[in-house]
C-alpha cells in the first residue's frame, strides 16, 4: 500500500513536471530579459497584450489536441472574427461593441461545433478538414473585409488591454476563460470525455463516452476561444486585417506552444497552464535577442533551434522519468 | 423450455463485415442465475456476438431480448443501463486517465469499486495512478470490479481469464459464483475448457457463426465441446513431450549466466539446449516479463550475460537477438502485429527487415504460403490483420518466425486466447521445432501445458529461478507450490 | 499612455546629441523577402555612410500589425532615437507611434504610409506605380487589346493603391480590356505558374501588368513556346536583364526602390539633427524600357546579384552611401 | 476455413478509382469552362506544374507513412534551389550536386533528431523551417551572395519540352516516381516504412532498426524536395527565398486526398500522384475562372473537403466499417 501510494505520487509529479519545467524556463527567460533589456510594467504589458490573441488560440488548440484532434484553422478563424468584429464595431458605441463581442463569441462556438460535427460525421481526419476549413474561413474574412480597416470603440480597447501601463486586464481576460475551461475539462464529465476521447478513441467508446458529443464540445470550445482571439486582435490593433498569412503563422505557433506546454499531440495528456506560458516564452526569445543585438535573421534560426531543443530535452526527461 | 423468463435471448442474430460473415445465425439463451459458457474456435464469432449484445455493434438482422423484453442497444452505456455489463476482450480503461477519472467516466462509484476489489481479496491500487501505469492483470480486475459495481443482471466476460495468472482466475470464478448466487447471470467466454467444467452450468458452442450445440456442462464433457467446436476436423495428437531424462543432451543454444536487470530480475542462470522445450512458470510479476524482454534484446542487462551458441549478446536492440537467431513472440498482440497491413506483409516482416532491397517475391510467396497452410491461418480478412479474430492474429505472430527462421523461439504465454484445436496445433508445432534441433523457451500461465509440451520447467519466484524440474514429473500442484516460493531449488534438484 | 516611464538612454538625451551617437531601430514584418532584406541593408548602409549613427537595431520577423506593435514597443524600450518602420498597416500602429513620439523618438514610415500625424512618411507612390505601368502598357498596345492584371496580396494596402492607379490609367483606354485578374501573393513561382495557366487558356492575352512578380511571368512565355507579349514589372534585377537581353521581348520596369530604407534613414537623421523636414516624401517611380532608358537599364543591372535584387540601389539626392556599402550590408560597428 | 493464397499485389483500390473519376470530372469541367484546356499544350502545362508538387508530396507521403510529417519540405526545396542557383558558376553538375547535398544534410538532421533523439516530427520540421529561413536570409547577404540564375541545363529540365506534350521534368518524375512506387511496394525498405507507421514497437521487436529506416525516410523526403526545388527554380529561371513556400500545404493535402493516413501505416504513392494532379487541375481551374480571391479560397477549401470525404466514403464502403 505504501509502495503504491509512492508510485502514484511519483506519477503525479511526473505529470506536473512538464508544466513545472515550462514555468521554470519561462522564469529564466524573464530573468535574462530583465537583465539585458529591462522588464518593467511597460514590457509586461507589451508581452501580455501582444500575445493575448495567440494565447487564446493556444488554449483553443490545447483543448482540441487534448481531445485527440488538431485544428489547422485556428489562425484563419481568428482572422475571420477579427475582420467580422472590426467591420461591425466600426463607429459603434461601447455597448454595441460589447453586444457584437458576445455575438461573435457565440458564433465562434457554433462554427467550432460545426467543424467538430463535420469531422465526427464525415470520418475525414481532423487535419484535412481543418486545412480545408482554414481556406474557407480565410476566404470569408476577405469577403467580410476586403482590405485592412474597420474599427472599434476606444472603451472596448481599454477594457481588453487596460490603460496606461496596466497589464492586469489582459491577464485576467486570459485567465478567466482559461480557468473556466480548465474547470470544464478537469471537473465535468464533458471535459473528462474530451480527455478520454484523446486518450483512446475505441476504449472511450467502450466506456460509454458519447464520442460525437465530446468531439463537438472540444471543437466548440476551440471555436469560442478563436473568436476571443479575433476580438483580442481587434482590440489590440483597433481594426481588422484579412491577410491569411498572419493566420497561418499563428496556427503553427499555437501548435508549437501546445507541444512545448506539455500537451501530447497524440491526445489525452496535458493541462492548459503550460501552453500559455509557452506562448509567453516564445514571445520572449526574439525580444531577448533584440535586446542583445543579435542579427534578427539569425534570430529566426535561433528560435527554431530553441524550440527543437526544448522539446528534445523535455522528451529525454520524460523518457527517463518513465523508466524509473 | 421457456417456463422462466430468460435473462438473455437472441434469435437468428447475424452480422457481416463487408465480405466476411462473422455471424450467420445465432440463437442463444441465458437463464437467470446461470453461468453460461460461450465457446468456439478462433474466429467463430464470439467477440462479435458480445459486441452486439453490449451495444458496440448493431446486428444486421435478428432479435435480442433482455429479461423478456426486446432491446436494441445504441451504445455500451445504453446496454449498461439495461443491466447488461461487459468486460471486453481488450482492456477498456483509458491509459492516460487516472483510475478515479476512469471510474468517473462511467459514472461508477469509487467506494463501490474499492469494495468489490476487497471482496476479491485484492489490494486496490492508488486511484490517482494513470491506468496505463498499472499491470495488465490488475487492469483486467479493475475492469471487472467496475462492471460489478453496476450490479449487472447479465455480466458478459469475454476471455477475461486469458490474461490472468491462475490465482487471479480463481478470484474471477468466485465472483461468477457469487453473481449466480445473487440471482444474476454470467455469459463467460473462454478457451480453457477446464474452466468450463469448473464453473459453468450450461454451454453454447459456436462454429462458423452458428450455434451448433447447447448443453448442460455436467452432462457433456470436454469431448462433446471439442467435437462441436471443430466439426469434422479432429484434434491433432500432440507428440509425447520429450524424453523422461532429467538432463538434456543437445548442444547449449542459449546460456544465461547471473542475469539481472537492476530491478526485479536477479541472478538468473540457466541453459537451453538444442532439441528442447524449456518451460518457465511463475505467478504474476515474478520477473518473467523482464527475463523475456532481456533475452529478446529489448531491455539492457545490468549484470550477467546471455550467450547464443557461445556468442555473447550485448542486448542493445532486438535486431541483435534476431540476427543471432533468437526470436520473441510477445504475449500482447498489440506488440506483435502491424494491424493495418496484410497477413502476408505481417508474416514476411523478418524477411523485409533483413534486406532493404527488392523483395524476392517467389521466395516470399512460397514461405508465406507454406506457413499459412501449416498454421491453417484463416485468411478471409487477410488484407488487414486487425480484422482477423484474436486467435488467428496470434498465429500470424508465431508464423512470422517460421517464415523468418530462428534457432531459439521465446514464447510468452503463446496460447493465451487460443482455441483447443489451435492449441494442439501449436503444441505440435513447438515439439517439431524442438525435434529439428532448435530450442523453445516458453512462459505459460496455463500450468497444464507444461507436462504436455515441455521437457523441463524452470520455476521463477521473486526474480530468481527458484527451481527446476523435469516436465514429466511436473504436475500442477507441484508447480504451483514452487511458483509460490514454497519449494526451494535444492529440494527439487 | 505609457509615456510616464523613462528608459535609460532614451530620448531625453536624444535631441542634443553629438555626432555618431544615434541609435536607429528598424521594424519589418516580412522575413526572407529579398526586397525587404535589401531595404534593411540600405538603412544600415545609410547609417554607416552618414557617420552619425552608433548602432542599428533590427526587429525583423514574420507577422502582422500585432507583431509589429510589439516590436515597436521593444524598440522603444531599447532606447532608440529613431525608428524606421515598414508598416504592416496604415492605421493600426498609430497608438504606438504616438507613444514613441511622446518619448522624443523620430518615427519614419517607409515604403508604405501610416496615418499617424506624428510620423514622417517616406514612400514610393504606389498609385503612381500602378498608373505609370498601366499607361506604358496601354501605349505599347496602341490603345487596344486584352490585358491581364497580376496583383499582389489580397488586402495589402500597396496592392490596393497599385490596383487603383492601374485601373485609373486604363479607364482612359476603352478598347483595352482587363480579361483576367489574379493574386500572385507576391510569390514568384506561384505567379509563374499562374501565368502558365492563363497563357494556356483560350483567352488571347496581349499584355500583362504585374505588381512586381515579373521575371517568372516572362519565363512562362518561353516555357510555353508562345510569342512574347509586353510585360510590366518592377526594377527586379532579373527582369531588367530580360528587358535588356531577351530577343523579341518588350517590357518596362517601374521602379520601386528598396533603397527607400536609406532615404527614410536620411530623413530621420535630418530630423534628429534639428532640420526642418517635410512630413511626407514621395518618390515618384520611374519607368525604364529599352527604347527610352537604355542607360538606366545598363547602369542598374547587377549580374552578380540575386534575381529579386531591387536594382535601383541609390536614390539621389537622398542617399549618400555607395553601392558597395549597400552590398556589404553592414551597419556601424558591425 | 480454407486458406486463401497470399496475393502479390493488393486488390485495385476502389477509392483510387474514385479519385481517377474526380480527376476526370475536374478535367471535363475545366474543358467546359475553357476550351483551351483540352489540348496537348494544356496537358503539358498540367504535367509541368504537377511534377514538382508530386515530388514534394512523394516525400511527404513517405514521412506520413511512418507516422511523421515534414513541414520543412518547402524551405528545403527553396534552400536546395537557392544553392544551385548561386553556385551555377561552379558548373552545372557541381551546382546541382551542391543543391542535393543541402537536401541530404537537412534530411539527415531532421531524421536523426526525429528517429534517434525522438523529437516530435512536427516540431522538429517546423523548427528546421525556421532555421532554414534564418540561414538563407543571412546567407543571401553573406555566404550565399550572388546571382541566382539557374544553369541552362536546369532551366531546360524544369521548363523545357522533350516532344509534344512531354516536358523534361516528367522524365525526372517518371524515374523518381517509379522508384517510389516500386520501392514502397516491392522492397524491404518499403515494407519497413509501412511497418513502422503501423506499429513501431512491433517492428522493433521483429528486429527492425526503426531509427535507420526513419532517417532514410527523412533523407529521401528532403532529397525529393531538393529535386523539386531545383525543378521549380529551373521553370522560373531564377530563384528567390520564397521559391517553394506555396508548396507546403498542398504537399500534405495531396497525400491525404490520395488516401495516406496522417497516422501512418496505410496509403501509398499512387494515391498521392492522383491527389497532386487533382490539386493542380483545381488550381488551374480557379486561375482561369475569373472569380474573386475570396470566392476562390472558399471554393478551394470546400472542394478539398468534399474530395477527402468522398475518398473516405468509398474506402469505407469497401471494408464495411461503420
Ligand atoms: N489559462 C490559464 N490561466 C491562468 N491559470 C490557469 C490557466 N489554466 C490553468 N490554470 C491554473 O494552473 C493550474 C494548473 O493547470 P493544469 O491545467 O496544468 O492542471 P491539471 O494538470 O489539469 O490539474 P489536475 O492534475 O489537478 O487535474 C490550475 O490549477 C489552474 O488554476
Ligand atoms: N472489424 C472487422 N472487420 C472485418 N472482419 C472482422 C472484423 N472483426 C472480426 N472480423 C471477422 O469476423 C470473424 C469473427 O471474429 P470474432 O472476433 O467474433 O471471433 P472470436 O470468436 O471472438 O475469435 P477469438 O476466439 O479468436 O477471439 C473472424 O473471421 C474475423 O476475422
Ligand atoms: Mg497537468
Ligand atoms: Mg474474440
Amino acid at each position: 500500500m505504501q509502495a503504491t501510494t509512492m508510485a502514484a505520487t511519483g506519477s503525479m509529479a511526473r505529470r506536473q513536471a512538464w508544466t513545472g519545467a515550462t514555468l521554470l524556463a519561462f522564469l529564466l527567460l524573464v530573468a535574462v530579459k530583465a537583465q539585458s533589456g529591462g522588464f518593467d510594467s511597460f514590457e509586461i504589458q507589451t508581452m501580455v497584450t501582444s500575445t493575448l490573441a495567440l494565447g487564446y488560440l493556444t488554449l483553443a488548440q490545447g483543448v482540441i489536441v487534448i481531445g485527440g484532434g488538431i485544428d489547422l484553422s485556428v489562425g484563419a478563424q481568428m482572422v475571420l472574427f477579427n475582420c467580422l468584429s472590426a467591420r461591425l464595431m466600426e463607429g459603434r458605441s461601447f455597448g454595441t461593441c460589447l453586444l457584437i463581442a458576445a455575438g461573435a463569441t457565440l458564433a465562434g462556438a457554433l462554427l467550432g461545433a460545426l467543424t467538430g460535427l463535420v469531422i465526427a460525421r464525415s470520418g475525414v481526419p481532423d487535419i484535412i478538414v481543418t486545412l480545408a476549413t482554414g481556406f474557407v474561413w480565410s476566404g470569408l474574412a476577405l469577403f467580410v473585409l476586403p482590405t485592412p480597416g474597420g474599427g472599434t470603440a476606444l472603451e472596448f480597447q481599454t477594457l481588453v488591454l487596460g490603460s496606461g501601463t496596466e497589464f492586469w486586464p489582459p491577464l485576467v481576460g486570459l485567465a478567466v476563460p482559461g480557468l473556466i475551461i480548465w474547470y470544464v475539462l478537469r471537473r465535468t464529465s464533458a471535459g473528462l470525455g474530451i480527455y478520454a476521447l484523446g486518450s483512446d478513441r475505441q476504449a472511450a467508446f467502450l466506456a460509454g463516452v458519447p464520442a460525437l458529443r465530446a468531439q463537438v464540445t472540444a471543437y466548440a470550445i476551440g471555436g469560442l476561444l478563436c473568436a476571443l482571439g479575433g476580438l483580442a486582435a481587434t482590440a489590440f490593433t483597433g481594426g481588422g486585417d484579412p491577410r491569411a498569412t498572419a493566420g497561418m503563422t499563428a496556427t503553427l505557433t499555437s501548435v508549437a506552444a501546445v507541444v512545448l506546454g506539455g500537451i501530447a499531440l497524440t491526445g489525452g495528456v496535458g493541462g492548459l497552464l503550460g501552453p500559455v506560458v509557452a506562448v509567453w516564452s516564445l514571445y520572449l526569445i526574439p525580444a531577448i535577442m533584440l535586446a542583445r543585438g543579435v542579427d534578427p535573421a539569425y534570430g529566426e534560426a535561433v528560435k527554431g533551434v530553441v524550440i527543437v531543443l526544448v522539446v528534445l530535452i523535455g522528451g529525454l526527461l520524460r523518457r527517463n522519468g518513465r523508466k524509473t | 423450455m421457456g417456463e422462466t423468463r430468460e435473462a438473455l435471448r437472441t434469435r437468428a442474430v447475424a452480422k457481416r463485415y463487408g465480405p466476411v460473415v462473422a455471424l450467420r445465425s445465432v440463437d442463444l439463451s441465458v437463464r437467470p442465475g446461470e453461468i453460461h459458457a460461450l465457446l468456439g474456435a478462433n474466429g467463430a464469432g464470439k467477440s462479435t456476438l458480445v459486441k452486439i449484445l453490449t451495444g458496440v455493434l448493431a446486428p444486421d438482422s435478428g432479435e435480442i431480448e433482455v429479461g423478456g423484453r426486446p432491446v436494441a442497444f445504441r451504445s455500451p452505456a445504453d446496454a449498461r443501463r439495461h443491466g447488461v455489463t461487459p468486460v471486453f476482450q481488450d482492456p477498456a480503461l483509458l491509459p492516460d486517465l487516472t483510475v478515479a477519472e476512469n471510474l468517473r467516466l462511467t459514472g461508477t462509484g469509487a467506494a463501490d469499486v474499492l469494495e468489490r476489489l476487497r471482496e476479491m481479496d485484492l489490494t486496490p491500487p492508488d486511484f490517482r495512478t494513470p491506468a496505463g501505469e498499472l499491470p495488465l492483470p490488475l487492469l483486467r480486475m479493475l475492469d471487472l470490479a467496475r462492471a460489478l459495481a453496476h450490479r449487472p443482471a447479465l455480466l458478459v466476460l469475454d476471455e477475461i481469464t486469458a490474461a490472468l495468472p491462475s490465482d487471479y482466475a480463481e478470484r474471477v470464478f468466485a465472483v461468477m459464483r457469487r453473481t449466480r448466487e445473487a440471482g444474476g447471470s454470467v455469459l463467460f467466454i473462454t478457451h480453457r475448457l477446464l474452466e468450463v467444467q469448473e464453473v459453468c452450468d450450461r454451454a453454447t458452442v459456436l462454429r462458423d457463426g452458428r450455434d451448433v450445440d447447447t448443453h448442460v456442462v455436467a452432462e457433456g464433457g470436454e469431448d462433446r465441446i471439442v467435437a462441436a467446436m471443430l466439426g469434422d476436423k479432429a484434434v491433432g495428437a500432440v507428440p509425447a513431450a520429450g524424453s523422461t531424462a532429467a538432463r538434456p543432451t543437445g548442444e547449449k543454444l542459449l546460456e544465461v549466466t547471473d542475469l539481472g536487470d537492476g530491478g526485479r530480475l536477479k541472478d538468473v542462470s540457466f541453459a537451453l539446449h538444442a532439441g528442447e522445450v524449456l518451460g518457465v512458470v511463475a505467478l504474476e510479476g515474478q520477473g518473467q516479463d523482464e527475463l523475456f524482454e532481456l533475452l529478446a534484446g529489448d531491455r539492457r542487462a545490468a549484470s550477467g550475460e546471455v550467450a547464443v551458441r557461445g556468442r555473447r549478446l550485448a542486448g542493445r536492440h532486438p535486431r541483435e537477438a534476431v540476427r543471432h537467431g533468437v526470436a520473441l513472440v510477445p504475449s500482447d498482440r498489440q506488440e506483435a502485429l502491424l494491424p493495418m497491413r496484410s497477413v502476408r506483409e505481417n508474416l514476411a516482416l523478418p524477411l523485409s527487415g533483413r534486406r532493404w532491397g527488392p523483395i524476392r517475391l517467389n521466395e516470399e510467396r512460397r514461405k508465406v504460403g507454406a506457413v499459412i497452410e501449416r498454421l491453417e491461418i484463416d485468411t478471409r480478412a487477410q488484407d488487414e490483420v486487425r480484422r482477423l479474430s484474436g486467435g488467428n492474429q496470434q498465429k500470424v505472430a508465431i508464423g512470422r518466425w517460421l517464415v523468418g527462421g530462428f534457432d531459439v523461439l521465446l514464447c510468452f504465454d503463446l496460447t493465451r486466447g487460443i482455441d483447443v484445436g489451435t492449441k494442439h496445433q501449436i503444441y505440435a508445432l513447438l515439439r517439431s521445432i524442438a525435434e529439428d534441433g532448435r530450442g523453445v523457451l516458453m512462459f505459460t500461465s496455463e500450468l497444464r501445458e507444461v507436462p504436455m509440451v515441455c521437457d523441463r520447467a524452470l520455476v521463477m519466484y521473486g526474480g530468481r529461478v527458484a527451481g527446476e524440474l523435469p516436465a514429466a514429473e511436473a504436475d500442477e500442484g507441484m508447480l504451483l507450490n514452487a511458483a509460490h516460493g514454497l519449494t526451494r531449488a535444492e529440494e527439487v534438484g | 499612455g505609457g509615456g510616464d516611464t523613462t528608459t535609460p538612454g532614451g530620448a531625453a538625451t536624444g535631441q542634443g546629441q553629438q555626432q555618431s551617437s544615434f541609435v536607429i531601430g528598424v521594424s519589418n514584418t516580412l522575413v526572407g523577402n529579398g526586397w525587404r532584406e535589401e531595404m534593411i541593408c540600405s538603412v544600415k548602409a545609410e547609417s554607416l555612410a552618414s557617420g552619425k549613427v552608433s548602432k542599428v537595431i533590427v526587429a525583423n520577423r514574420n507577422g502582422g500589425p500585432t507583431e509589429q506593435i510589439a516590436d515597436l514597443r521593444q524598440l522603444i524600450s531599447q532606447g532608440v532615437n529613431a525608428i524606421i518602420v515598414n508598416p504592416s498597416d496604415p492605421d493600426k500602429l498609430n497608438p504606438v507611434i504616438k507613444q514613441a513620439k511622446d518619448r522624443g523618438i523620430v518615427v519614419v514610415a517607409v515604403d508604405q504610409a501610416v496615418s499617424a500625424p506624428e510620423a514622417l512618411v517616406v514612400a514610393n507612390d504606389q498609385v503612381a506605380y500602378g498608373r505609370l505601368g498601366g499607361e506604358w502598357l496601354a501605349k505599347t498596345l496602341e490603345g487596344k487589346g486584352n490585358v491581364v492584371e497580376m496583383r499582389g496580396i489580397a488586402g495589402a494596402p500597396a496592392d490596393n493603391d497599385r490596383h487603383k492607379g492601374f485601373t485609373e490609367a486604363l479607364s482612359k483606354y476603352p478598347d483595352i480590356k482587363i480579361v483576367k485578374e489574379v493574386f500572385t501573393g507576391w510569390d514568384y513561382s506561384k505567379g509563374g505558374q499562374q501565368a502558365l495557366d492563363l497563357l494556356n487558356s483560350s483567352t488571347a492575352v496581349d499584355g500583362i501588368w504585374t505588381s512586381g512578380i515579373d521575371y517568372t511571368v516572362v519565363n512562362a512565355f518561353k516555357t510555353l513556346g508562345k510569342p512574347y507579349a509586353p510585360v510590366v514589372g518592377a526594377d527586379n534585377n532579373e527582369f531588367i536583364n530580360q528587358i535588356k537581353s531577351v530577343d523579341g521581348f518588350t517590357g518596362a520596369a517601374v521602379t520601386n526602390p528598396a533603397a527607400i530604407g536609406g532615404v527614410g534613414t536620411a530623413v530621420a537623421l535630418d530630423a534628429l539633427s534639428g532640420e526642418q523636414v517635410p512630413r511626407e516624401t514621395f518618390l515618384t517611380p520611374e519607368v525604364w524600357d529599352l527604347a527610352t532608358s537604355k542607360d538606366k537599364l545598363d547602369a542598374n543591372y547587377f549580374p552578380d546579384r540575386e534575381a529579386t535584387f531591387s536594382a535601383r540601389v541609390t536614390v539621389e539626392p537622398h542617399t549618400s552611401y555607395t553601392p558597395e556599402q549597400l552590398f556589404a550590408c553592414k551597419g556601424p560597428g558591425e | 476455413m480454407t486458406a486463401v493464397r497470399a496475393r502479390d499485389w493488393p486488390k485495385v483500390d476502389r477509392s483510387l478509382l474514385v479519385l481517377v473519376g474526380v480527376l476526370a470530372a475536374l478535367v471535363l469541367a475545366n474543358g467546359v469552362i475553357d476550351q483551351g484546356f483540352l489540348s496537348a499544350a494544356q496537358l503539358r502545362n498540367t504535367l509541368l506544374v504537377t511534377v514538382p508538387l508530386a515530388l514534394i508530396a512523394g516525400g511527404q507521403t513517405l514521412c506520413m507513412l511512418t507516422g511523421g510529417i515534414d513541414l520543412s519540405v518547402a524551405m528545403t526545396a527553396t534552400a536546395a534551389a537557392y544553392v544551385t542557383g548561386v553556385r551555377a558558376a561552379d558548373g552545372t553538375a557541381l551546382a546541382i550536386l551542391e543543391g542535393l547535398a543541402v537536401g541530404l544534410v537537412i534530411g539527415l538532421v531532421n531524421g536523426v533528431a526525429i528517429a534517434v533523439f525522438r523529437v516530435n516530427a512536427l516540431i522538429m520540421t517546423l523548427g528546421m523551417s525556421a532555421i532554414l529561413t534564418g540561414l538563407l536570409t543571412v546567407g543571401s547577404q553573406t555566404f550565399l551572395k550572388g546571382a541566382t540564375r539557374m544553369p541552362e541545363f536546369v532551366r531546360e529540365l524544369g521548363g523545357g519540352t522533350i516532344v509534344g506534350p512531354i516536358p523534361w521534368n516528367l522524365l525526372v518524375w517518371l524515374l523518381l516516381g517509379g522508384l517510389l512506387i516500386f520501392g514502397l511496394r516491392r522492397t524491404g525498405l518499403g515494407r519497413l516504412i509501412y511497418a513502422i507507421g503501423g506499429n513501431r514497437r512491433a517492428a522493433r521487436l521483429a528486429g527492425v532498426r526503426v531509427a535507420s529506416v526513419e532517417v532514410a525516410v527523412y533523407v529521401a523526403c528532403a532529397l525529393l524536395a531538393a529535386v523539386a526545388g531545383i525543378l521549380i527554380g529551373g521553370r522560373g529561371g531564377s530563384v528567390d527565398l520564397q521559391l517553394a513556400g506555396s508548396y507546403l500545404l498542398p504537399s500534405v493535402a495531396a497525400a491525404v486526398i490520395g488516401g495516406t493516413s496522417i497516422l501512418g501505416g496505410s496509403g501509398g504513392y499512387t494515391g498521392t500522384i492522383l491527389g497532386a494532379l487533382i490539386l493542380s487541375v483545381l488550381d488551374t481551374m480557379l486561375n482561369v475562372l475569373n472569380v474573386d480571391e475570396a470566392v476562390k479560397q472558399v471554393l478551394y477549401g470546400t472542394i478539398v473537403l468534399v474530395l477527402a470525404w468522398v475518398y473516405i466514403r468509398t474506402s469505407r464502403a469497401r471494408t464495411g466499417d461503420r
